[in-house]
């Protein structure tokens, strides 16, 4: 198996999709000759020529409206958003087309669109490169959110992504780009939507978390596992939208503590939402209040992301309390 | 140097063919393009479409239905039965003028103002008031008030924000093509929408991509309250299309044969890869905006009377009779047994059934998720509940 | 005390603070001769002229990044939009300028811009002339949140954010604008943004609602005190955000049983966050799960609204169901 | 009928008058106007500004300094101290040009890509450090990236999301004019810009609203890789004022009189209320996007070296020695003086204390909310945590 840094498993899924399907194709700004300003998209101009592979102006009302209309009429369009923080001007393609085309058309139409683009910070971006906006498109029904944690995962979720009938935000953690290697499968596997993973058994505690995150996570389970022998179960969502309530319950019964970690900001992150969804419905299991650590509530600053963001000590703090209530 | 732009150096005046291209748009997009006029008197030959007596008088038809249709839509709205609707009357040779030279493959965008093109697209005047009175046949299932379509007839259906399906009708030309298909998009909006990011990001991609597609603009002079003039600061509509090399033309959009003949000249172009095409219609809201509308608040009577004599299918049926196609008396006719037909279907929708009560939870993603699934199961629950309390669906 | 309905008390709010403070002006769509279309700035043209009650072309993304640059040379512009549901285009202006050019300028500037509208259902609008969006905003730091239930409120609400001097999305459920008549003060009264309401005493279960919702509310709580005897304090939130966590926080110190309701749909609405917040920090307090009445999680739909819709059933269901647990 | 529109009827061509006006408008768009040549040599006498020769000397060191401060910006960004530049050369002439004829009491709204601009409006070297260093004298507090501005010198903090800053410029001209100042609005944006909805509504709300506001295009052929042709089908991106009943003027950005000229008698036409004005300033980006960029995937190098001959400094220097104002050698030396006080001042400003640790919790409400406070507390336990945890500030 070739070993693959997200961007090549991206880059990888885009070209073996585009290949399989010609109704596939791919659109945004830059997306051309500049194969994307991460490189996601380089070299696919080269196989598939310009009209499938297609650099637009610098709109994207444009960008999604108009890849909304390819979907529509049947195609199965990947639009690109530069940087997920710049995809405000087409909110309203978004949530009343994208997201709404099939229930405003009573089942006539749909779009089978992915938009997909760098998201999250790590990587001193300031308020305009490093968003994580996932609970905009989460609290909108019709949409799936989709955000990959490692090379493999991204691959088979893009894929999935691709082929699903409704519209999927897919969110790409631009600071692990390049930074995780993985061995990637060569064959033509595929994630389902909606389904987590657990990356770590555990007893303890259920630490929920996604994308960049969950590498943060993943560490902070290591130190609360070294320093204090507790047994932490860390499940990747990889779908935040509609996310895998039965995995998360099936790990509560074990555990009974439940740590959420995002990197959106905390009011009205993803972690509300499960929260309150399981201490209403599940309080049973709950032996102490869910954690929610997230992001500051504040737009994201150039300066001291990572003290903005969730990091190793706001984790490792998180279970230690879970723990200790 | 190409790549760089439209000059090999950009430090340069355009070409001088560029700037007499421009200056012959110019003429189109700030001139006024009429065949007929409001006495039914050919005014320019040259602008009639080569078209059978016979389609002739399917235009005429076309348009008393959607003047038929528009008034029975006003009487059940007043009836409590039709939550909004937004009037047509003035309008109908631009729908129906610009709908008719389409072929069944080709797509329409509408807005919410053209009954007469979801009836040439097909739609009949029983799947109209289905949809209106959201029923249980209509076809867009309870989603929202005042919009129509059809995938059946390639009408798709229109939304509510104003414009926004502008971007949408550029994107589905460009799927056209590029499945090698030769049908065209026609997109209608109002001369309010032109002012909507939509219209701007969908021209210019449609100018960039140069897709298959034509553009009607129902310029009836007002978007709600708000004047033309206070609209754009452009002396017309057309003219914006300069903006994305894209050429606009002017026309009277109350005389359906004009909109017609050059709606189909700009699809046969559009057909034939040559590119889009911007078309202003001119035209007058006689109506109402919508029936939630007072006009008296903001629009002089009198404006209205002096408009009225521009009124489209006074002016056809005098072209009509004129040249000996149809008397005033047989096109009374066809009103009144239109109206007649529709009164009958009007009763006959009036009494179908409701839409199911978990109508809602259908369609909103191709398979169920469990969230909607449970607050499927929560419905039912609380429908028990309410009938145990004794609670009405109005609480 | 003159009797007013909401429409009045808001007209009479507008006109007050643009008597008071010349810098104050209205705009949007069809606000001049029209009136707006619920006649909210009704005779306002006549009094003040059409260079402060501007009629604008139809652009939501004009409007509000039009009297954002308003604001930051020092207005205090009221944009109206013409419903909540079409403020879509103009997110990015919201999220990224509105809201946090104080935070951008290191703050050197400041938008006091106060974005108004009718929002909500009721009316059979179908799903663009019914929604609840304010999920959007308050996930949106560096705005306020605004919904009133009444005249009265309403009126002095509006004054406050007017007055304040960051963004307020002022919400206005259209379906009782008409409905509700009270005596309003005709003095200049404000309403601090950021205070709930108790709205009716009890000691058995908190019941935190806000505008439309807050009848349903209290007529739920009515029949559950004459069903049963249960005893409902009734919250009226008023400022959905920063919502007024002491408030809810006293009264569950009584009560210990907490219900939110609200129209904008559940999954990540407002009451996620409340429910969230305060099983994170006052689990104590509890005597079990805080339930949650929203909306489906749907588009609105213009069929069977009312089923779609928290209603006297669903309420009234929350509360039996924390009484019971 | 005047409500509805420019026409007394709609039904009918524009005026002659208006035509003739849009033929004069057209040929300004779609023209070239440069007053001095890519050798220095004077083409069009009408188009120099009537300035004094100090002011050319001043013009001069602006752009050297705009150069100067790019370079020493690159050099930061390689030693990783600053985030993000995204260079100006080759830009130098319209950033100055168009903001020398400016008063202090105008507001310029910039985009990313002036420097010229900010050392114009008053930003000193260091100021400009400061804020590329977000160190703790950075006067917008570490906020974002590659945005520079500041209120002392009615400088607005660019936005990063290209363009929006448009609407905001014009509403801000529409407050000058209510508030019965004289001033008016200047905003920098980019070619690509002119795609998004933003420069629609913007310029259609300033026509509507015939604001005292000028608009200054920095067409530099290529939005990050894609060119001036892919952006927009439009000859020109002059021509697109017209779509807004608004002038649009087409000239040589690499040409720091001309700008001059026009812009200032575009600023006075505003400030006499005359309305507002579109200038596309041709020009060239010599450089990459931004220090991320690598322009050798989609731009041949020797476009870059034709474009070269055209570049501003340049031009500037031979204009000053051929008309005895400045030699080449004078200039030469103005440019090292400045190299080295900068050199000082970037010594300077990299020994600054960096922001405090919980500065994000400024300025995101005027008071301070209760959930603001409760993260602050947190953030100061994390700090702690992270002490006794020996955690450095990467984790
Ligand atoms: C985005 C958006 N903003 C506001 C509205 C409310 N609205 C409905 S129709 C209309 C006026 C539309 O005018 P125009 O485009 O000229 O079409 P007309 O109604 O005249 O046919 C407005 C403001 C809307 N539907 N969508
Ligand atoms: C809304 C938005 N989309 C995308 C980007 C990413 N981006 C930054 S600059 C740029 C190109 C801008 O081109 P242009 O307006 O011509 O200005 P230039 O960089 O050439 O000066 C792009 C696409 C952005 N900053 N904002
Ligand atoms: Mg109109
Ligand atoms: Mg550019």
């Amino acid at each position: 198996m070739p070993v693959m840094n997200m961007v090549q498993a991206l880059n990888t899924a885009l070209r073996e999709e585009m290949e399989r399907d010609s109704r596939v194709v791919v659109l945004g700004e830059d997306v051309g000759r500049r194969g994307g300003v991460f490189l996601v998209t380089e070299g696919l101009i080269d196989e598939f020529g310009p009209e499938r592979v297609i650099d637009t102006p610098l709109s994207e009302m444009g960008i999604v409206g108009f890849a909304i209309g390819m979907a529509l009429y049947g195609m199965r369009p990947v639009a690109e958003i530069q940087f997920i923080d710049f995809i405000y001007e087409a909110f309203d393609h978004i949530v009343n087309n994208a997201a709404w085309y099939r229930f405003r058309s009573g089942g006539m139409y749909e779009v089978p669109l992915v938009i997909r683009g760098p998201c999250c910070g790590g990587i001193k971006g300031g308020m305009h490169h490093s968003q994580s906006n996932e609970p905009y498109f989460q609290h909108t029904p019709g949409l799936y959110v989709v955000m990959p944690s490692g090379p493999r995962d991204a691959k088979g979720l893009l894929k999935s992504s691709i082929r699903a009938d409704d519209t999927v935000v897919f969110l790409e953690p631009k600071s692990i780009y390049r930074t995780i290697k993985e061995e990637v499968p060569e064959d033509d596997y595929t994630i389902p939507l909606g389904e987590g993973r657990i990356v770590r058994e555990g007893s303890d505690v259920t630490l929920v978390s996604w994308g960049a995150m969950l590498h943060v996570s993943m560490e902070a389970a290591k130190l609360a596992e070294e320093k204090h022998g507790w047994s932490i179960e860390v499940i990747d969502l990889r779908t935040i939208h509609p996310w895998d309530r039965d995995l998360v319950v099936k790990s509560l019964e074990k555990t009974g503590r439940l740590v959420v970690v995002h990197e959106a900001r905390k009011i009205l992150g993803p972690a509300s939402e499960i929260s309150a969804y399981i201490s209403e419905n599940y309080i049973d299991l709950l032996r102490g209040p869910i954690k929610r650590v997230a992001s500051y509530d504040t737009p994201f600053p150039l300066a001291h992301e990572r003290l903005y963001m969730p990091n190793l000590a706001k984790v490792y703090r998180a279970i230690s309390e879970v723990m200790e209530w | 140097m190409s790549k760089t732009g439209l000059l090999d150096t950009p430090f340069k005046p355009a070409p001088q063919e560029i700037l007499e291209q421009y200056r012959d748009w110019l003429g189109e997009a700030l001139g006024f393009k009429r065949a007929v006029d409001e006495e039914g008197n050919v005014v320019d030959e040259s602008l009639l479409p080569k078209i059978p007596e016979s389609k002739l008088v399917e235009i005429h038809e076309y348009m008393v239905r959607a003047r038929v249709i528009d008034s029975w839509l006003l009487r059940l709205q007043r009836m409590g039965r039709v939550a909004l609707h937004a009037p047509n009357k003035g309008q109908e040779a631009v729908a129906v003028g610009a709908t008719m030279p389409l072929r069944p493959d080709d797509w329409v965008f509408p807005s919410y103002r053209e009954l007469g093109a979801y009836l040439v697209r097909g739609m009949s005047e029983e799947e109209i008031l289905d949809r209106a009175l959201a029923n249980a046949d209509d076809p867009l299932k309870g989603s929202d008030f005042a919009i129509y379509g059809n995938r059946k007839y390639n009408l798709v259906p229109a939304p509510v924000p104003v414009g926004n399906q502008i971007p949408l009708a550029v994107g589905a030309a460009y799927a056209m093509r590029y499945m090698g298909r030769d049908t065209i998009s026609l997109t209608f909006f109002g001369d309010g929408a032109t002012s909507r990011g939509d219209f701007h990001v969908g021209l210019n991609f449609a100018g960039v991509f140069k897709v298959p597609a034509v553009f009607v603009v129902q310029n009836n002079q007002w978007a709600i309250s708000v004047p033309r003039l206070r609209q754009t600061a452009s002396p017309t509509i057309a003219v914006k299309a300069l903006a994305y090399g894209v050429p606009g033309l002017r026309l009277d959009g109350n005389d359906a044969l004009v909109v017609y003949k050059v709606v189909s000249e700009a699809a046969d172009k559009a057909r034939r890869g040559e590119g889009p095409t911007l078309i202003e219609a001119v035209t007058y809201r006689l109506g109402p905006h919508t029936t939630a509308d007072d006009p008296s608040r903001y629009r002089p009577e009198e404006e209205v009377r002096h408009m009225e004599r521009y009124e489209p299918l006074r002016r056809l049926r005098k072209f009509l009779e004129k040249n000996g196609i149809m008397t005033e008396r047989e096109a009374l006719e066809v009103e009144r047994e239109w109206d007649k037909r529709v009164e009958e279907i009007a009763r006959k929708v009036l009494s179908k059934p409701e839409l199911p009560k978990d109508v809602f939870f259908e369609n909103v993603y191709k398979e169920e998720p469990w969230f909607i699934a449970e607050e499927r199961r929560d419905l039912e629950e609380v429908l028990r509940l309410m009938q145990e309390l004794g609670l009405g669906d109005s609480h």
